[in-house]
């Protein structure tokens, strides 16, 4: 059997198969939608180049052509945003530190990402003696993809959903929480004291922070009404009076998630100041230590990329997702505002980057399990309040609004006061 | 089963590393090549989980005979290797050694001169304890940002340093009875303008860093040194004045000029990291001071006694040890002369070496990742813990 | 076809579990168990219960694991760098298969001699919203116990794994 | 044979691994994995009947499944708490080594 032959067979085999409806109807690719007659030509672009591409293929084919086209797209597009980014990541750096950050390769240092690529791709792969042969090599691989699937619920424009599901979030985060398994098989499996260390780190660190990470979006979650990617964009559609954009972070509730979601999103991709499982001033590299060449550029890579997830997701929660800022700027299509969103929230984690000392394990899991996850409680309180009085106007609106007010800042200043007393700047006497 | 208890002079405790109760603990071998040991230092520490129940240093791997080296050399010959003990301060290693041997030939050394040495020793401070911070912030994982700022400061005194000397770290400039090249008054508008600008950056700097909640975390109560471990042990320099004692060289001997200066010495309360981060910021305002008093004062006049003998020089028999206060502690040269032009006995006492003695009983009970910022604190250079 | 991709999931699950359980290597079995409950979600997402598919994800390879790989560190002993656990005795790993054996033996015949009523034509849907609202409205009282259980568990879980230093 | 009858087989059969399994080893952690495996047996039977048993309306088969999750998280934190505390007291997890319970 000739491989085209296979190849069609299989095809074939996979296309037959009884997809039962609930699966068939989530994994159905975006349909182009009829009636939208408020799309711009700009808004449809993407989904009319697919079906130049696609569309004389019959429906089974077309539907497999499809979903191909739009993985390659996502992996495409991210991987190029990973070499910018790390690219960016250190220019920005170099300028914060007064340097002026890579300048060599090509103009301004735009070629770096190539040449840093070359470097790894032809670095020897070294695997310590005494390594688990088998987890050492899937731990970046296992970890590159459960990074990539996060990607596939994430709505990146108007008509860009690459999976509509019913429980979208869920699925995000149940990828995600996969991702410290990885972690730790690099840990474990290097046979090294540091990736040891770093691997009991990394357990510890995201079992702490999943929890606030989970409970900062039921707020949002219960806003919306909706567990799905696309519902809660929507809900974040509107704007009052053409200029205040209905998004969930400008409520009490969703401003009080945002920010918890956002530390736990540090620490969920180890950014610093939460970068312990891989501190280079006490670990070496932590469950890199033992890494080098290709492997190594992978974990980078899956770490980049669980931080345009996150980004992308708090994008989608909490930002109003591809919705423009404006009434007035909606012609600019919603793709353009998603990225430019989500490039500002990276530039966020960078900036966090070049600013802060890292802190200490205890004081890690102190500030999740004492402060982030009772403030993520109340804040829960405080979505349910939300909820129940949308339906209060004029003077009652005021109240609510303090109220609501006062469950975010009030836990806030009550928790925070314990961190508080505990230290504080000194004054010296002289002799 | 028993299980091995053995106390420190900290009251910690310190367990077997197979103990049957607790299962295994981690030994780690931290160095000779680890990002944050400053040079080839290395740290056999035992962990509980991530806290430090033992920790041993080990040193040597920078050794090079140093002291066996002054005994085989003239006098002279020795000062461009003192350069070499405390790579950040060598104008103050010079400054000592100096001293040691003019008080072994009685040697008197020119007003100018004292100036000059003053505002050496200075500014040599101010490198020392600018880099400290960068490094310590760079310990607790500050992704270099502070050491970038820091170094950018540094670079601009060892320019000064190589105007003056021709060598931006081994300026090996002092000499028996005064100094080797005389200042230009440009260097001296130079010296003027940075000393000027010094106070912004440390302005600059804490704004940036001091009031930081997570360094206040990482360091309050981090590490803490009592006063009476810090006295019994030796312990000097900055780390003694963070834990509250009142001992500064300059005060105490009063050598060089420093009787004629106003300045004032911070001291610590908790003896902790922050103390001994901050007790360094401190001195640095007291520096710039200094230095203001010293560059309005400094007279004209030579720079190098007359009489003094430069070559063949043989001075009596007999023994002197003469110390100053470096940046890093009491940095001191003990001469025996026997009459040749070479010194009988040559004797270094290290303040980053003596200082570095207490460091276990400063991290017991803490992490390894406080473990990493208390040796950042401590402030050594290999090339003088081992010499 | 729809059957191939059952086929697949069950050899998965069944395959990695049976291997998991014979593994020497203590880390390797529970990575192992981490693909089979893996499968298991894989199944559920399968027939169609979507929500429990991504909670079984999130509780299992989520939570469960990460707590099973701290024990398997925590219980680590110095002799053994490999966490290899010696095999069950002959006699012990005899008898638990037989016995395995004996309860497949009855459940398989009474399985297949059972006639089930006709399966509904169309598959069941089950949104979140109505997960929700099932859960809220007809199963209140067990949702709290369920709340109040996971309580007792959690602290109980803590009291226990507490170390006695800490606490003097 | 019915899809049902496939999917009762498939449980069947994961249930006598789990059995075997904690009844074979001696590893205090192996058996609760092979208990949670006989527990995963359960839940696949509640969806078993749920998506290809009889017509019926409500869901309970899912929302059973959901408290058995819930149910089970909480076995192994407390299960393995449980070893953790015997290895600390005992310095084994062998369980044919733990048949006193008095310390």
């Amino acid at each position: 059997m000739s491989p085209a032959v296979w190849f069609g067979e299989v095809g074939a085999s996979l296309l037959a198969m009884d997809w039962t409806p609930a699966i068939a109807s989530k994994l159905a690719p975006t349909v182009f939608p009829t009636g939208q007659t408020e799309s711009a030509f700009a808004e449809r672009l993407p989904l009319l180049l697919r079906d130049a591409v696609t569309g004389s293929l019959p429906e089974p084919w077309r539907w497999l052509a499809n979903s191909l086209i739009a993985i390659v797209a996502i992996i495409v597009i991210f991987a190029s945003l990973f070499a910018l980014l790390t690219l960016a990541e250190r220019k920005i750096l170099g300028r914060v530190q007064n340097r002026p950050g890579p300048n060599r390769t090509g103009w301004g240092g735009i070629l770096q990402p190539l040449a840093d690529g070359i470097k790894m791709l032809t670095k020897e792969d070294i695997v310590p003696a005494a390594a688990d042969r088998l987890l050492h090599f899937l731990a970046p691989v296992v970890l590159l993809a459960l990074s990539i699937v996060t990607f596939a619920v994430i709505p990146y424009g108007r008509h860009l959903v690459p999976v509509e599901l019913d429980a979208a979030v869920l699925y995000f985060f149940a990828a995600g929480a996969a991702t410290e398994l990885a972690i730790f098989m690099a840990g474990w499996a290097s046979r090294n004291k540091y990736s040891l260390l770093a691997a009991m780190r990394a357990l510890a660190q995201l079992i702490s922070y999943e929890l606030p990470l989970l409970l900062a979006f039921v707020p949002v979650v219960m806003l919306a009404g909706s567990l799905a990617t696309t519902g809660i964009v929507a809900a974040q559609g509107g704007w009052l009076g053409g200029v205040l954009p209905h998004w969930h972070v400008l409520t009490p509730p969703g401003f009080a998630g945002f920010v918890i979601f956002m530390i736990a999103a540090l620490a969920e991709s180890n950014r610093s100041p939460f970068d312990l499982p891989e501190a280079e001033s006490e670990l070496i590299a932590g469950h890199l230590t033992e890494y080098s060449g290709f492997k190594y550029a992978l974990f980078f890579m899956a770490e980049y990329l669980g931080m345009c997830a996150l980004s992308g997701m708090a994008v989608t929660l909490f930002l109003g997702g591809w919705h423009a800022p404006l009434a007035a700027l909606e012609f600019i299509p919603s793709y353009v505002w998603f990225a430019v969103k989500l490039l500002a929230l990276l530039l966020g984690f960078i900036w966090i980057r070049a600013t802060f000392p890292r802190l200490r394990i205890d004081q890690l899991t102190r500030l999740a399990w004492k402060f982030l996850v009772p403030l993520a409680l109340i804040n829960l309180l405080t979505g349910g309040f939300w909820v129940l009085t949308t339906h209060w106007t004029g003077g009652m609106l005021v109240v609510r609004w303090a109220i609501a007010l006062v469950l975010v800042v009030g836990p806030f200043l009550a928790l925070g006061r314990q961190f508080q007393a505990r230290y504080a700047p000194r004054t010296y006497r002289y002799a | 089963m028993t299980t091995a208890f053995t106390p420190t002079p900290s009251g910690a405790h310190v367990r077997a590393v197979h103990d049957p109760f607790h299962g295994d603990l981690l030994e780690i071998s931290m160095g000779p090549h680890h990002p944050s040991t400053h040079g080839v230092f290395r740290m056999m520490v035992t962990l509980d989980g991530e806290n430090v129940v033992k920790l041993k240093p080990v040193f040597g791997y920078l050794h090079r005979n140093h002291e066996k080296l002054g005994e085989n050399t003239s006098y002279l010959g020795s000062m461009p290797y003192t350069d070499r003990l405390d790579y950040f301060c060598s104008m103050t290693n010079n400054w000592a050694y100096a001293l040691a041997v003019e008080k072994l030939a009685g040697q008197p050394v020119p007003e100018r001169a004292e100036y000059l040495r003053v505002i050496l020793a200075e500014l040599t401070r101010l490198l020392n304890h600018t880099c400290l911070a960068g490094f310590l912030l760079q310990d607790t994982g500050a992704s270099g940002t502070p050491l970038m700022y820091a170094f950018r400061e540094r670079e601009k005194i060892l320019d000064l340093f190589e105007a003056l000397s021709g060598s931006r770290m081994m300026c090996n400039y002092q000499r028996f009875g005064g100094c080797r090249i005389d200042a230009t008054p440009a260097w001296l508008a130079a010296v003027r303008g940075i000393v000027d600008g010094y106070g912004a950056f440390l302005d600059e700097y804490e704004e940036l860093i001091t009031g930081n909640e997570i360094l206040l975390a990482r360091t309050q109560n981090v590490g803490v040194l009592s006063p009476a471990l810090a006295v019994s042990a030796g312990i000097t320099g900055p780390m003694l004045r963070a834990a509250g004692v009142d001992y500064d060289l300059r005060k105490v001997d009063g050598y060089g000029l420093y009787p004629r200066f106003d300045f004032r010495v911070p001291l610590g309360a908790h003896g902790d990291t922050y103390d001994r981060y901050m007790v360094r910021m401190l001195e640095m305002r007291e520096s710039i001071g200094i230095l203001r008093q010293a560059l309005a004062a400094i007279p004209d006049g030579p720079i190098m006694d007359p009489k003094a003998k430069i070559r063949g020089f043989r001075p009596k028999p007999g023994e002197a040890y003469g110390r100053i206060e470096g940046p890093k502690g009491e940095i001191g040269f003990y001469l025996i002369s026997d009459g040749t032009p070479n010194p009988y006995r040559y004797r270094v006492r290290p303040p980053s070496l003596i200082n570095l003695t207490v460091l276990e009983d400063l991290c017991l009970g803490h992490t390894l990742a406080d473990a990493v910022i208390i040796l950042g604190s401590i402030d050594i250079v290999l090339g003088e813990v081992d010499r | 076809m729809s059957t191939f991709a059952l086929g697949t999931i069950i050899a998965l699950i069944l395959g990695s579990a049976a291997v998991a359980l014979c593994l020497r290597r203590l880390i390797r079995s529970v990575l192992l168990f981490v693909i089979s409950w893996a499968g298991i979600a894989a199944f559920y997402l399968w027939a169609g219960a979507e929500f429990l598919a991504f909670a079984q994800v999130l509780v299992y390879i989520g939570a469960v694991s990460m707590v099973t790989l701290f024990a398997v560190l925590l219980t680590r002993r110095h002799d053994q760098p490999d966490l290899v656990i010696e095999p069950p005795a002959r006699s012990r790993a005899a008898a638990g298969v037989t016995i395995g054996a004996c309860v497949a033996a009855v459940l398989i015949p009474a399985i297949l001699a059972t006639e089930f009523p006709a399966a509904s034509a169309t598959a069941p849907t089950f949104s979140v919203r109505q997960l929700g609202l099932d859960l809220m409205e007809q199963h209140g009282v067990v949702l709290l116990v369920v709340g109040l259980i996971l309580t007792v568990a959690l602290l109980g879980a803590v009291v226990l794994a507490a170390s006695k230093e800490d606490a003097s | 044979m019915t899809m049902l009858h496939v999917c009762l087989l498939f449980s069947g059969l994961l249930f006598c691994i789990g059995l075997a399994g904690a009844l074979a080893r001696s590893h205090a952690i192996l058996v609760l994995l092979g208990i949670e495996l006989m527990l995963n047996a359960a839940n696949l039977n509640f969806i078993a009947f749920w998506r290809y048993g009889p017509p019926h309306a409500s869901g309970s088969g899912p929302i059973f499944v959901l408290f058995a999750i819930a149910i089970a998280a909480a076995e192994a934190a407390v299960g393995l708490a449980l070893v953790i505390a015997i290895y600390r007291h005992r310095q084994s997890v062998r369980l044919q080594e733990e048949a006193r319970l008095k310390g």
